[in-house]
């Protein structure tokens, strides 16, 4: 392989002289600090827009958050409502609301479930107990959900692509610093952070784990 | 400006080192570390409420009340019901894994048409309409015929609405050939209306019974209602109270007080000496005997004729002859039989193993009897017999129907020969291959049962089989015999439909359980009353008029009106008036009293020595010289012995001395082992009379010398890739061996030989 | 193996277990980077220099 | 054919002869890192392992290697920290020899482990209590200081030695290798260690299970030990049998004597304290859990009683003996015999403390649970072999391995 | 892994099987599975090969016909408190990972299989093989995942699990009681699916700590021992039998030693309070 001039130096004048190669390395990091920190996540999460833009300021102002986030008899919270129970009131619509109609075409009268998409699902290893936190431990749903009671709109759904996790577990900084967008983030590490500072310990694997 | 490879060097440097600083190396390791935790193709299941819904088990005949756990309309999970009164919250692990059946690879997903060889395998999806008109054609041509009658159907059970239903529409019909499949109740019923005068199921109240001897019946082991079994087990141990003869130290048997060893084939004769004992010491109950029983004495008929009585038959059962047939001694013979006469509400039972086969009615008729002599019939801790339901609406028929019904039955039930007889399937098969000319069944429906894989001696059967032109399944599942099929006509899984069912086999009560449906039919599949139904109304004529119904909901809704608002509350109705009869009014035999001499039997026979229950050797099919063991069936509770085969959650639960790498394991004594150069985990190959097999050697002290005992229910060769191919089928090993009373099938073993492989 | 780790613990166990490992980390880390930087330092100095080194 | 790849001075093969040496490794390799592939792609289904073997031949192919590897780092001792100056001729060669171990362990250990992905919760939720952790930091710690301490060696390959750059990286970590050297005694004696508490702290396996000081069983001190004493063993029979395949002797027989000598004592000591540790499991350990010494031996088809004795006497006192007499070391047959015999010793006991422990019935009604390695584990296994091969074959031709070679092969 | 100061309403759950009450039937492992998502092969005849997280073994007397006594033994993961009692099981303290753990509330071994990376250490340490690994991928043929129990997660290739005393039931007990105001859980409100499914009553559940329930007399019988008690691994399942043979088959004896000798299982739990 090796042939007569590898053995003799390359004279200095045909070498890239010292800054030339100092701007090529800048080029490589600053290159790879762009994509590593604009690039990258945009294209690890996919946004998706919830079926139905809901409106929780007014249903709130007609009917405690219980009525449709309630725990049942079991000890279970029933999470989003369902068909059924959404259509307790909106069998036939009671607005002008676009979405409302949507709502009634689309789900009530094709009698589907709407496909909310939600954002502080855990995966299926977490057990978690809305009733230690929300009966036990007197919690407000804002807490960890923001104020979304008061919300008019239904903000987009961003979705890890690799993990299938939405982007609330994580949190919306990269770096997981600051203070967290949409009232908390949901990570194991943030449980325990509050649970760390609530009880004294950060909690027995079982406490949260199936 | 010089450009060199070292520019490009820096330039992969500086873009390496950028990368380490971005989310980018650090957050894809933790997300690619929580992409193999959320494998998209490992399952997770959708949460939501719990609902549970009551239903009834019917995998099997015993009926056990249960919970289905139900989340968003999917069955999670099957246990007991607690208050349901037949097993009281226990239940089988075949009842528990029940879920892996209905959504498991072997059902039928809709109608189907063979297209290839039968038992190929190869089938086409047709319309429900077509499978209907295939059939109801099927059968419009024979009864133009003037054939209705060779038209026969296979059922597991003869009582509730769907087997009802079954029979009704073969009235209609014109053929007397409606054949449940075999059970150890078939001999007990048998004795029960000899001995009592009346049909019906055979309640045996071992939860309050103080003193069980069992005569090999599996009662740990799927015998009768499985879960009623193990539950009422819960204080066997405790309270002293079971002893168990059998000659191989079963589940039964190892949780008994005592375990008494005798020789297989030889109950009859320790119940009579039992008996013997029991009379020779006064021990029996005179109450019973003086007053309310018939035949005990021997006695004069109106011709004058003096005939033998019990109490003289059992003089020829001596402890000490007893002892030599049954191989226990003496001393234990004796003991057995005061501790049996002194206990407090004793009570015996038979029906070996799991109570597949029927077995001789003298073992029956011998065991009544040590019941009898103990006054237990109807009393707390006994027998009682349970009547059958009665609520039928009225029907007319046609004359080709009458004449049709007139014909006698295909299997030789309930003619002179067996006048007593209900059901004989085991003579099935030998009525076709030896029938000269066409079969004399033309077309057969079968519901339940398996029976390719359930008869004994099974490749006979399957020859039987091929000379049926038409056989048509209504088979949940893909099993042995759907797979033999001309067409299928898949019923809805237990979990997806309304059944009732009627007290089953060995409940003391009269209790009838709903079975309803906890989750949506799953599959292209139809309730078989509602496909009856259908094709009595394409047959038109009083066929058609005999199903008045919408469909088999209202019928059941009709037909249990009384009973419905019980049953759709708590999934079962106990009969509120149901009280054993008092002794004065129990029996209905001729005499009106309890029959030790069954009059109704001698009749038959016209011999004294067939009436009375006796002691007979039944010879086993084989030449002793070449085949010098003997192989028995045993139960085990967990694999399913019957009709449905073992879901993979009960395979998983048996051992590897059981099976092994598919391989079924035959059981025998180190001692009969070492005498035929076998030892443990040798293959060899068993061979009987009916076949031979592949097996494996597990030496059991517990097993009697000279023995070997293979597991029931192994060796399926259809439903799905997790059930067939595992081990081999007992049944195909043995053969029936015809009771001379009652054509039923006395067979309890078979000669046999093993010879290491 | 850091403090943020829900494991963490500041327990005995940890501080024995984790200091011995970041003591060989840092003395690892140290040396490597004594050596890339007079490497760099040599180069820069004495370019294309002597070479007996062992 | 001299190109300047090639260190100056010294004679090599034709690049044909080679090519067709690495394709025949190189074929055994290919063969090993299918079988990987398979591994990794459909899962540890592809091995014979089962629940009652969660461990096997890989994690013995794993503590064998450490243990053999351990040359590497009691010959940095020896010579950075003793200051035996005479290793130096052969420290290059231990150096390589344990960074092929090293890798190849780490390599079994990714491949054992059946979330591959998830591997590296060994190091961020560490559970400092475990014996494995231990294991995991500072093998790979370890395995970083081995790659520092190879990387001046690969450095003095004339192509790269051209470059200024590395030239002094080169000069420099030599200048520091000390400290390095050192740094590597210190995480070799804890992984050595802690490889022999991974068996040893198991108190529900009274086959391997010992007593000890503080948090560490006795086998945690007795596998430091035997990898000192043994490890060296190997470098010089690798060494033995580089010199027989390249037809050269490489270094001095004076090396070897003292690395002879030097793992003759230590393993005299180590078979002392071996015995003692034996002796006290057999009548006070396993007795009080039920056990007699030989129901560890019986009933079974392959551990049999031989097995202790062939590790205590057969491949340990016996070499143990011969390496410390100057005349067994001096009869160059000896000396390798011994050192084989040392060699295979560290390897039964590596086997014992993996496979026996998990083939021992705990319930008295179980039976010796057995095994039986597929064929993607053997190829997996010896893949390493061929790994260390093609290395070795690149580091012999392409680096000045041996600073011996010239003077004693002075015709080329 | 901390050790927590032993709180009067710190729960030990563990289990009494009585052996004279069982008769294999194998209902206990059938709801086991069912309830706990464990998946099958085609071929499960190899049980080190297979995943069952409760397993009955069938042990004889020895004796010849017809002397022969059979009995059944039940085992479920032991729960181990540890050679001190403090929760370093054989397994947890050997996980690198902390994937295992032993959950100081009421000393239940927990087995966490996302954070599991499938080193097999634990099934090393384990002697009772309670542990088991998924070797394979699971498969639910046809539509058989609808029946998957929606409460415990679903492992994947590669991670060990393990009975968790159904650890689930006990979170959703708590969730009841949490919704209806109260502290403490009843005893019949937490039973794993085997208790449950037991058709003969065999096994018996509570808190070993409680002596209101039915477990802490039982578990203190004369009758009362654990498997391998030799081994110091102080299990939380406990058995009931009258005879000595079936004693002689849960532990390891020297000759002349006789399970008599051994003080009765629960001086040796009651000695470290």
């Amino acid at each position: 392989m090796s042939t007569q001039s590898d053995n003799q130096p390359v004279p200095a004048e045909n070498r890239a002289s010292g800054w030339v190669i100092f701007v090529f390395f800048l080029i490589g990091l600053i290159a790879s600090l762009i994509s590593g920190w604009i690039a990258f996540p945009n294209l690890l999460y996919s946004t998706q827009q919830q079926p139905i833009d809901f409106n929780h300021k007014a249903h709130v102002a007609q009917m405690d958050c219980s009525s449709c986030h309630f725990f049942r008899d079991d000890g279970s919270f029933a999470g989003s409502p369902t068909l059924d129970e959404c259509k307790s009131c909106h069998m036939y619509p009671m607005s002008n609301d676009p979405d409302e109609q949507k709502f009634i075409e689309e789900y009530v009268k094709k009698d589907k479930e709407v496909p909310w998409l939600i954002y502080a699902e855990q995966p299926p290893c977490v057990f978690f107990s809305h009733a230690a936190h929300v009966k036990g431990a007197d919690m407000e749903c804002r807490t960890c959900h923001g104020d979304i009671g008061q919300s008019t709109s239904l903000r987009e759904y961003q979705e890890n692509r690799l993990t299938g996790y939405s982007r609330d577990i994580w949190g919306y900084s990269m770096l997981r610093l600051g203070e967290a967008k949409h009232g908390g983030r949901h990570k194991m590490n943030d449980c325990a952070e509050c649970h760390l500072k609530e009880t004294g310990s950060k909690g027995d694997c079982f406490q949260c784990h199936k | 400006m010089k450009i060199d490879r070292r520019c490009f060097l820096s330039l992969v440097i500086g873009g390496a080192v950028g990368t380490t600083l971005t989310p980018v190396p650090w957050k894809l390791t933790d997300d690619i570390a929580i992409w193999t935790q959320n494998w998209p193709w490992t399952p997770s299941p959708e949460k939501g409420p719990s609902v549970y819904k009551k239903s009834v088990c019917t995998l099997c005949n015993g009926g056990c009340g249960i919970n289905v756990r139900t989340v968003k309309g999917q069955a999670k999970k099957i246990e007991g019901q607690a208050d349901y009164p037949v097993n009281r919250g226990s239940l089988c692990p075949m009842g528990i894994s029940a879920t892996q059946h209905l959504y498991g690879p072997s059902r039928i997903q809709s109608p189907m048409k063979r297209t290839g060889e039968r038992g190929q395998g190869k089938w086409e999806k047709i319309s429900w309409a077509e499978a209907i008109s295939t059939v109801s054609e099927k059968l419009a041509e024979l009864r133009s015929r003037k054939k209705p009658h060779t038209v026969a159907c296979i059922a597991e059970s003869d009582r509730g609405t769907v087997p009802y239903l079954l029979q009704r529409f073969l009235t209609a019909y014109g053929s007397p050939n409606f054949i449940r499949t075999p059970s150890s109740f078939d001999a007990q019923e048998q004795a029960l209306y000899l001995t009592q005068g009346r049909h019906g199921t055979i309640g045996y109240d071992l939860e309050n019974a103080g003193f069980i001897l069992s005569f090999g019946s599996a009662l740990m082991d799927a015998w009768g209602t499985a879960g009623q079994m193990l539950s009422a087990s819960a204080d066997f141990k405790q309270k002293n109270k079971l002893i168990q003869v059998e000659p191989r130290l079963s589940d039964t048997a190892a949780l008994a007080s005592q375990w008494v060893a005798a020789k297989p084939g030889t109950e009859a004769a320790l119940a009579l000496g039992l008996a013997h004992v029991i009379v020779r010491d006064n021990l029996y109950n005179k109450e019973f005997v003086d007053n309310y029983a018939f035949g005990f004495e021997d006695w004069e008929d109106e011709n004058g004729t003096v005939h033998q009585g019990c109490k003289s038959l059992l003089k020829q059962y001596p402890p000490k002859k007893v002892a030599g047939i049954t191989g226990i001694d003496k001393g234990t013979i004796e003991s057995l039989a005061r501790k049996f006469a002194r206990a407090k509400r004793p009570v015996a039972i038979c029906g070996r193993g799991s109570g597949m086969v029927p077995g001789g009615l003298d073992e029956a008729l011998a065991v009544f009897a040590l019941n009898a002599l103990v006054g237990n019939i109807n009393q707390p801790g006994g027998v009682t017999a349970i009547p059958e339901p009665d609520y039928w609406p009225e029907m007319q028929r046609d004359k080709t129907a009458s004449n049709g019904m007139q014909q006698p039955r295909v299997d030789g039930a309930e003619s002179d020969r067996f006048p007593n007889t209900r059901y004989l399937l085991n003579r099935v098969p030998e009525a076709i291959n030896s029938a000269k000319g066409e079969s004399p069944i033309q077309a057969l429906l079968v519901a339940g049962g398996n029976p390719l894989y359930t008869m004994a001696d099974t490749e006979t059967a399957k020859k039987a089989f091929d000379k049926i032109p038409f056989i048509a399944s209504f088979s949940t599942y893909m099993d042995e015999t759907a797979q033999y099929a001309d067409i299928l006509l898949p019923n809805h899984h237990f979990l997806e439909r309304f059944e009732d069912v009627p007290t089953p086999a060995g409940t003391p009560t009269r209790v009838i359980g709903l079975t309803r449906p906890v989750v949506e039919p799953r599959h292209d599949t139809r309730h078989i009353g509602d496909t009856l139904i259908n094709i009595a109304g394409s047959l038109g004529g009083f066929i058609e008029n005999a199903f008045p119904w919408e469909n088999y909901e209202a019928f059941l809704k009709q037909t249990l009106t009384k009973q419905w608002d019980s049953l759709e509350k708590q999934g079962y109705w106990v009969d509120p008036e149901f009280m054993p009869p008092a002794w004065e009014k129990a029996f209905q035999t001729p005499s009106g009293k309890y029959e030790f001499y069954p009059s109704q039997r001698s009749k038959a026979s016209g011999k004294d020595a067939d009436a009375l229950p006796g002691f007979r050797q039944v010879e086993l099919p084989g030449d002793p010289e070449k085949m010098p063991l003997t192989l028995m069936p045993y139960a085990s509770a967990r694999i399913a012995g019957g009709a449905v085969a073992n879901p993979p959650f009960m395979t998983k639960t048996v051992d590897t001395d059981v099976i092994k790498d598919g391989a079924v394991f035959v059981e025998i004594n180190p001692q009969t082992a070492k005498k035929h150069g076998l030892s443990e985990g040798d293959a060899a190959v068993l061979k009987t009379p009916a076949g031979k097999a592949r097996v494996r050697i597990h030496l059991f002290e517990g097993l009697m010398p000279g023995l070997v005992a293979m597991p029931a229910g192994l060796g399926h060769t259809a439903f799905s890739d997790y059930i067939a191919g595992k081990g081999a089928n007992v049944n195909a090993l043995l053969t029936d061996v015809t009771d001379p009373g009652s054509g039923l099938n006395a067979g309890w073993g078979i000669r046999a030989s093993l010879v290491k492989a | 193996m850091f403090p943020f780790i829900f494991e963490w613990a500041w327990d005995i166990a940890h501080l024995v277990f984790m200091g011995a490992l970041w003591y060989a980390l840092s003395i690892i880390g140290a040396g490597l980077t004594y050596c890339i930087i007079k490497s760099l330092y040599d180069t820069a100095t004495q370019e294309g220099g002597d070479s007996a080194h062992h | 054919m001299t190109t300047p790849a090639i260190p100056e001075g010294v004679k090599r093969c034709s690049t044909r002869k080679f090519a067709i040496w690495l394709a025949v490794v190189g074929a055994v390799l290919l063969w090993g890192v299918y079988a990987m592939f398979l591994v990794w792609y459909k899962g540890l289904n592809q091995t014979g392992m089962n629940d009652a073997y969660g461990f096997a031949l890989w994690i013995w192919a794993d503590l064998a290697v450490i243990a053999l590897g351990g040359g590497a780092f009691f010959s940095g001792f020896l010579t950075y920290i003793i200051g035996k100056k005479e290793l130096k001729n052969i420290i290059n060669y231990a150096v390589i020899i344990g960074f092929i171990c090293y890798s190849s362990a780490l390599l079994i250990l990714a491949l054992d482990i059946g979330q591959p992905l998830r591997g590296w919760f060994i190091f961020w939720h560490a559970n400092v209590h475990s014996m494995l952790t231990e294991v995991a930091f500072c093998l790979s710690v370890y395995f970083g200081v081995l790659t520092i301490e190879f990387i001046p060696v690969v450095l003095e390959n004339p192509k790269l030695d051209r470059v200024p750059f590395l030239h002094h990286l080169s000069h420099n970590l030599h200048e520091v290798m000390a400290v390095f050297a050192a740094t590597g005694v210190f995480l070799s004696f804890f992984h050595q260690g802690s490889l022999g508490g991974v068996a040893g702290v198991l108190y529900g396996r009274p086959f391997s299970f010992r007593e000890g000081l503080l948090i560490w069983p006795w086998t945690f001190f007795l596998f430091t030990w035997s990898a000192a004493a043994v490890g060296p063993c190997f470098t010089v029979m690798v060494t033995w049998l580089t010199e027989k395949v390249t037809g050269k002797k490489l270094v001095k027989q004076e090396v070897f004597q003292l690395l002879g000598k030097i793992s003759g004592w230590m393993l005299l000591t180590y078979m002392i304290a071996k015995i003692a540790d034996t002796w006290y499991w057999a009548v006070v350990t396993a007795p009080s859990k039920g056990f007699a010494l030989m129901d560890f031996y019986t009933n079974n088809p392959v551990y049999g009683i031989w097995i202790l004795i062939a590790e205590l006497v057969v491949c340990g006192l016996v070499p143990a003996f011969i390496l410390i007499s100057r005349k067994g070391r001096e009869n160059n047959t000896l000396l390798l015999t011994a050192m084989i015999l040392a060699v295979i010793g560290i390897c039964i006991n590596r086997w014992v403390m993996v496979l026996q422990v998990m083939a021992a019935p705990l319930l008295p009604f179980q039976e010796w649970y057995m095994y039986m390695p597929t064929w993607q584990e053997v190829a997996t296994t010896i893949l390493p072999v061929a790994y260390g091969i093609i290395l070795i074959s690149l580091a012999h031709r392409y680096l000045p391995v041996f600073p011996q070679e010239k003077e004693l092969n002075p015709g080329n | 892994m901390t050790k927590q100061a032993q709180h009067t309403k710190t729960k030990r759950y563990g289990m009494v099987i009585d052996l004279d009450r069982c008769t294999g039937c194998g209902a206990c492992m059938v709801g086991c599975y069912a309830e706990n998502n464990v998946p099958f092969r085609k071929d499960e005849t190899d049980k080190m090969l297979s995943l069952n997280w409760l397993r009955v073994f069938k042990v004889d007397n020895g004796k010849p016909f017809p002397d022969t006594e059979v009995c059944y033994i039940p085992k479920p993961c032991m729960q181990c408190d540890g050679r001190h009692m403090e929760g370093h099981s054989p397994c947890v303290s050997v996980c690198p990972a902390v994937a295992t753990d032993y959950d100081e509330p009421t000393g239940v071994v927990s087995q966490i299989y996302t954070r599991c990376f499938g080193c097999r250490y634990c099934m090393a340490a384990c002697p009772y093989h309670a542990r088991k690994f998924n070797w394979w991928d699971p498969v639910w043929p046809a539509d058989m995942e609808k029946y998957l129990n929606p409460d415990v997660s679903v492992r994947m290739r590669g991670v060990v699990e393990k009975c968790s005393f159904c650890y689930h039931r006990y979170q959703k007990a708590r969730d009841k009681a949490y919704v209806e105001g109260r502290d403490e859980i009843a005893e019949n409100e937490y039973q794993p699916a085997c208790a449950e499914a037991c058709p003969t009553r065999a096994i018996t559940f509570g808190d070993l700590h409680n002596p209101e329930h039915e477990v802490y007399e039982l578990s203190r019988s004369k009758k009362a021992f654990r498997l391998l008690e030799k081994l110091n691994t102080n299990p939380k399942v406990y058995y009931l039998t009258s005879k000595s043979w079936v004693r002689r088959k849960a532990d390891n004896y020297l000759e002349g030693e006789s399970p008599a000798d051994r003080k009765p299982a629960h001086k040796a739990e009651t000695a470290s309070h």
